[in-house]
């Protein structure tokens, strides 16, 4: 058995479920099968009811920086109101453009929502509660993040509507302008630590918090902020929400999208904003380095601090224009961050590090 | 430098959103907290009736039903041989009601009264339209200040009073005029008005200098 | 190898869209993001207020004439009876003139606080669109008291006001205007030195001062471009010489300052009221005006300075009860016939700043 | 210029071609006849003494046996306004665009021409304005317009 490296808190519950299944009998291959498929509908359940979370969470915040109550309703301040909202959209009904293109407007959210599910295979949510830890765990996140902007792609080409063209357009435009420095932002940690596995560089960043990158790196403030910066454009978060800006394309690539549709849209778009924190907290912050408290409370802790941080963005920051976005990834988040990258590796060559 | 200045004043933009999360919300939850309205406040019309006697203080000189801009109040009081109005119905289309108070400066009889209530939607637009049992009924609690004039109707002089009396209280009164077929024999009051309004008979007698 | 080239292809802004305010509906001609021609259509919320004021009485014009021009329902109330008391010739008790003034300046901060809010929503923040309406809440309030509506008020009346102030309007406006005067802080805090907001608005939809006045665009998007015209002071209504304040322009007629402008006008606002509240002198509110108002025959056209620009009633009077013709002048009305002239050329994104920095609304421009 | 200094100065100069009314109150209100109109309105603007550079307001008024166009201009640098009126026939209306002179007149030339009927010569875009786009009732302003939807208030 491959996995049973990871989860070593949960391990009792995963050995119990592992002695269930494999008392049926079943062959080696297709246990492992059985075994990744139940693996992954609980990351699943777990996700999605994280993003409804974030939803909820969102709103109250934003209600909250504008002196509002937002959602009041639902239990204690709302609590299980976005339940109830998703409970409602799965009921809607679909409204479909008559001149769509079938194919593409049907997949289109189905792989927005799974692209933004992948990333957490290789996301260390604690001490050893990781899916599986990949050797190229960094690689794999930036590949199948990336994979996003096709869906919206496909979103934007299949709904056969302008402002839903434009919208995909600008964010095949957007995602792929600040991958660049996304990754270079990155890649300075991963020489740092010198792997890829994301177990690997929260290793390297045992210890009190002066050991985390964002401390210890010549300039790991600078590619913690580049990281943010290109992550909040990755996730389309309001400073560069361009995509769907609603006061210029109405909702951009989501526009002809009801229903449960739509909601996997909505919700994808907080999976990957959880995402985008999560690794932000792995690579710069510790990951689910603490004291006292469990491993796996300070990598949440952390990560919803970052997600904080990006939600404050969201409803204090106006939009950037799109040719000012990517003349600020071009012009000055690549120069910047490649520098910082080449200067972090000669600092590595020359040991000028602690 | 530029980008220190720009990563300041965007910091800065943060802290002014950060203050306010922390602040207590100042909207209410409306259903169970409402506002109290100030007592000026225009919501529905209401009929008031009389503090005494219970009864209603509309003599339906149809005052308020010229006065209004949407047409949406009618007033039906016919009179009798002795020249004696009798209100047989008072309506008030809510539907097309705009809420002006143009009405409530008209009337000279505290018959009516905007009063701050403004619950009154509803899903079906004939049910908008309210008569004078439901408005006499919303108005009985309404509380107002009777300045009815207790003046003996006597048939030339009160045609006078209400035509000088509005500038004192400083309401607007804009009743119709004098060539109304629907209304064969108007209250002196109305007759004898638009005889004596001068076409620039407007200045201000009492303005100060 | 065919030639690689692009389509252009049109766009309809509108007429629902989040950023035309109201119902307009923008027809663009675009090479990608960029706009080649711009065609406002019009007249989706055109209601014949004109037609309905001829079968209406002076006094019972004003009410609908508050839907004219809603976001400043004052001013509307004032530029009519204005018109109407200069073809009667009243004179207006000197109380009156004083809250007709404190009103007119209360719902121009009004205005203003709905144009910061609504134009920074429009470049997407979205944050200061409720700061700003908070604010206008306390002015809402302060009209509810004073004659009972928030919206479409019927306060001003020909020959005064409707009604005297309640005796806790002054406390309370006091307070609101040093609760505005205290928040600008926080709203130029928030905007005005975010570099975002900067790019976003620094250099976008430049008026030149010559296409603005040769369009008739006027108010704050006129002063922006540096033209030095305020109706207030230089066609004079009211009282507006007794008080100190200045008239706020700027120079260079992009977005960025068409904002700072209403901000600035925010500024003098608050210190004429302040200073109306000061002197505020007793005595009637109303002057004697016949219920059955008639004015001679005659035709007059005022103007007032509203928060968007010249606000202007042409009324003809045959000298009945109702008026021959009742013409209604907006300055979104002229706005919107330069949005073309400076939208052009730019992305759409461009298009949407100006629009929002124009402070167009639309019932203003289909009546 | 007060309205008495502007009501000399214009009748000094261009007395030939306008003539005051005395209906105008306020603001001086001068009459046009419809021929005139373009070299007076240029002469408006251009002169120094009087610069009618800013266009206020153009509305028609439609007096069942005749329409009048009002003008309402006002110079931004003299800080002063005038008025004036052009009388057109009724059964066939037809007047000169000023948006040559004043750009600002273009919709309110495309107002009046839709709504009541006035033709405008030399106008680039006389289309569909604010009325539907179906619209076959005819020209609403026009005093003898009745649509049978149209309720009017019970005359009392």
């Amino acid at each position: 058995m491959i996995w049973p490296v990871a989860f070593a808190e949960l391990r009792p519950i995963f050995d119990w479920l592992y002695d269930m299944v494999s008392s049926t009998g079943l062959p080696e291959p297709w246990l492992s099968v059985v075994i990744y498929t139940g693996l992954g509908a609980m990351m699943f359940g777990v996700l999605a009811v994280l993003a409804l979370y974030l939803v909820w969470w969102e709103r109250k915040i934003s209600a909250h920086i504008q002196q509002r109550f937002g959602p009041m309703r639902h239990g204690w301040h709302g609590w299980y109101q976005t339940i109830m909202d998703a409970i409602k959209l799965l009921q809607k009904e679909h409204v479909d453009v008559a001149t769509r293109d079938k194919f593409v407007f049907f997949w289109a959210p189905v792989m927005c929502f799974v692209a933004a599910f992948l990333a957490y295979v290789t996301i260390p949510f604690g001490e050893g509660l990781i899916v599986a830890d990949l050797n190229i765990g960094v690689l794999y996140i930036m590949a199948v993040t990336t994979f996003t902007i096709i869906s919206l792609l496909m979103a934007g080409w299949g709904s056969n509507n302008k402002y839903a063209l434009l919208g995909g357009m600008r964010s095949a435009a957007q995602v792929v302008s600040y991958e660049v420095p996304m990754v270079a932002s990155i890649l300075v940690v991963v020489v740092f630590a010198g792997s890829l596995s994301m177990v690997d560089i929260v290793r390297a960043q045992d210890g009190m918090f002066y050991n985390w990158f964002i401390f210890r790196l010549p300039f790991g403030p600078i590619a913690f902020l580049t990281y943010i910066v290109a992550a909040t454009a990755e996730a389309n978060r309001t400073p560069f929400d361009i995509p769907e800006a609603e006061q210029e394309l109405v909702a951009g690539f989501n526009i002809e999208y009801s229903g449960m549709k739509f909601a996997m849209f909505f919700l994808a778009e907080f999976v990957n904003m959880f995402t985008v924190s999560a690794i932000a907290v792995t690579l710069f912050l510790g990951g689910w380095n603490g004291v006292f408290l469990p491993s796996w409370f300070w990598f949440l802790l952390k990560t919803f601090a970052v997600v904080l941080l990006l939600m404050l963005f969201r409803w204090t920051y106006p939009r950037l224009r799109v040719d000012q976005l990517m003349e600020f990834a071009w012009k000055f988040l690549v120069p910047l961050t490649f520098a910082n990258l080449i200067l972090g590796a000669w600092m590595k060559y020359a040991g000028w590090y602690w | 430098m530029d980008i220190v200045k720009d990563i300041k004043n965007l910091l800065a933009g943060m802290g002014i959103t950060g203050k306010h999360l922390g602040r207590h919300a100042i909207t209410i939850q409306y259903p169970e907290e409402k506002w109290t309205m100030p007592e000026r406040s225009r919501g529905i019309v209401v009929l008031l009736s009389d503090k005494k006697t219970g009864e209603l203080n509309c003599t339906g000189c149809e005052l308020c039903m010229r006065a209004c801009p949407t047409g949406a109040i009618m007033v039906h009081a016919p009179r009798d041989e002795k020249k004696k109005r009798h209100l047989k119905a008072f309506t008030i289309d809510f539907s097309l009601c705009c809420f002006c108070g143009l009405c409530e400066d008209a009337c000279n009889f505290c018959a009516l009264k905007m009063a701050p209530m403004y619950e009154f939607s509803t899903d079906d637009k004939e049910s908008l339209t309210w008569d004078m049992k439901t408005l006499q009924e919303i108005g009985r609690d309404v509380d107002y200040v009777d300045t009815r004039k207790k003046k003996k109707p006597v048939k030339k002089t009160e045609a006078a009073k209400p035509a000088g009396k509005p500038a004192d209280k400083s309401a607007d009164k804009p009743p119709d005029k004098s060539a109304e077929p629907a209304l064969p024999e108007a209250k002196p009051a109305t007759e004898d008005e638009p005889t004596t309004d001068q076409p620039s008979g407007n200045e201000t007698k009492e303005g100060e200098q | 190898m065919p030639d690689l080239r692009t389509e252009e292809f049109v766009v309809n802004m509108g007429p629902h869209h989040p950023s035309t305010h109201g119902v307009c509906r923008l027809i663009l001609t675009m090479d990608g993001e960029k706009v080649l021609k711009i065609v406002p259509v019009v007249g989706y919320l055109h209601r014949s207020l004109e037609k309905i004021c001829e079968n209406r009485t002076y006094p019972q014009c004003i009410p609908i004439l508050d839907r004219f021009e809603y976001v400043t329902a004052m001013s509307c109330n004032y530029v009519f009876s204005l018109a109407a008391e200069r073809l009667a010739e009243i004179e207006v008790p000197e109380r009156a003139e004083y809250l007709r003034v404190i009103m007119l300046e209360l719902n121009r901060i009004a205005s203003h606080l709905i144009f910061y809010g609504v134009t920074a929503m429009d470049i997407g923040a979205l944050t200061p669109f409720l700061y700003g309406l908070r604010e206008r809440e306390m002015i809402m309030d302060l009209f509810e008291m004073t004659c009972g509506q928030r919206l479409t008020f019927n306060y001003i009346r020909i020959g005064g006001v409707a009604k005297d102030i309640p005796a806790e309007f002054i406390p309370y406006c006091r307070k609101t205007v040093s609760v505005i005067r205290e928040k600008l802080n926080d709203y130029e805090g928030l905007l005005n030195e975010n570099p975002i907001w900067l790019v976003r608005n620094k250099n976008i939809g430049v008026l030149p001062p010559d296409v603005g006045i040769a369009y008739g665009v006027s108010g704050p998007s006129l002063r922006a471009s540096g033209v030095d015209y305020d109706l207030r002071r230089d066609d004079p209504y009211s009282i507006y010489d007794r008080f100190d304040w200045k008239v706020a322009t700027r120079s260079n007629g992009d977005c960025y300052d068409r904002y700072l402008v209403r901000l600035d006008e925010i500024k003098q606002s608050v210190r004429i009221i302040e200073q109306a509240l000061d002197g505020l002198p007793e005595g009637p509110v109303k002057a004697k005006v016949s219920p059955n108002f008639k004015p001679p025959e005659g035709e007059t056209y005022a103007r007032v300075e509203n928060s968007r620009g010249e606000l202007g009633v042409y009324i003809q009077s045959d000298g009945t009860k109702k008026p021959y013709r009742v013409k209604t002048r907006g300055g979104s009305f002229n706005q919107l016939q330069v949005l073309p002239v400076i939208g052009t050329g730019g992305l759409i994104a461009d298009l949407v700043a100006i629009f929002a920095s124009l402070d167009i609304i639309l019932p203003e421009v289909d009546r | 210029m007060t309205p008495d200094e502007l009501k000399d100065a214009v009748a000094g100069k261009l007395g030939d071609k306008m003539s005051l009314l005395d209906t105008g109150r306020m603001v001086p209100m001068f009459e046009i006849s419809a021929a005139n109109l373009l070299t007076v309105a240029e002469s408006l603007r251009d002169d120094a003494a009087l610069k009618f550079d800013y266009f206020c307001n153009l509305g028609a008024v439609d007096k069942t046996e005749r329409f009048e166009a009002v003008y309402s201009v006002a110079s931004i640098v003299h800080k002063h306004r005038l008025d004036f009126k052009v009388i057109l026939d009724h059964d066939h209306p037809e007047i000169d665009s000023v948006q040559e002179i004043w750009p600002a007149a273009n919709w309110y030339e495309r107002e009046m021409w839709e709504l009541f009927g006035i033709n405008i010569r030399n106008h680039h875009n006389l289309t569909r304005f604010l009325l539907p786009d179906d619209w076959d009732q005819g020209n609403p302003m026009r005093r003898d317009w009745d649509a049978p939807d149209f309720e009017k208030l019970p005359e009392l």
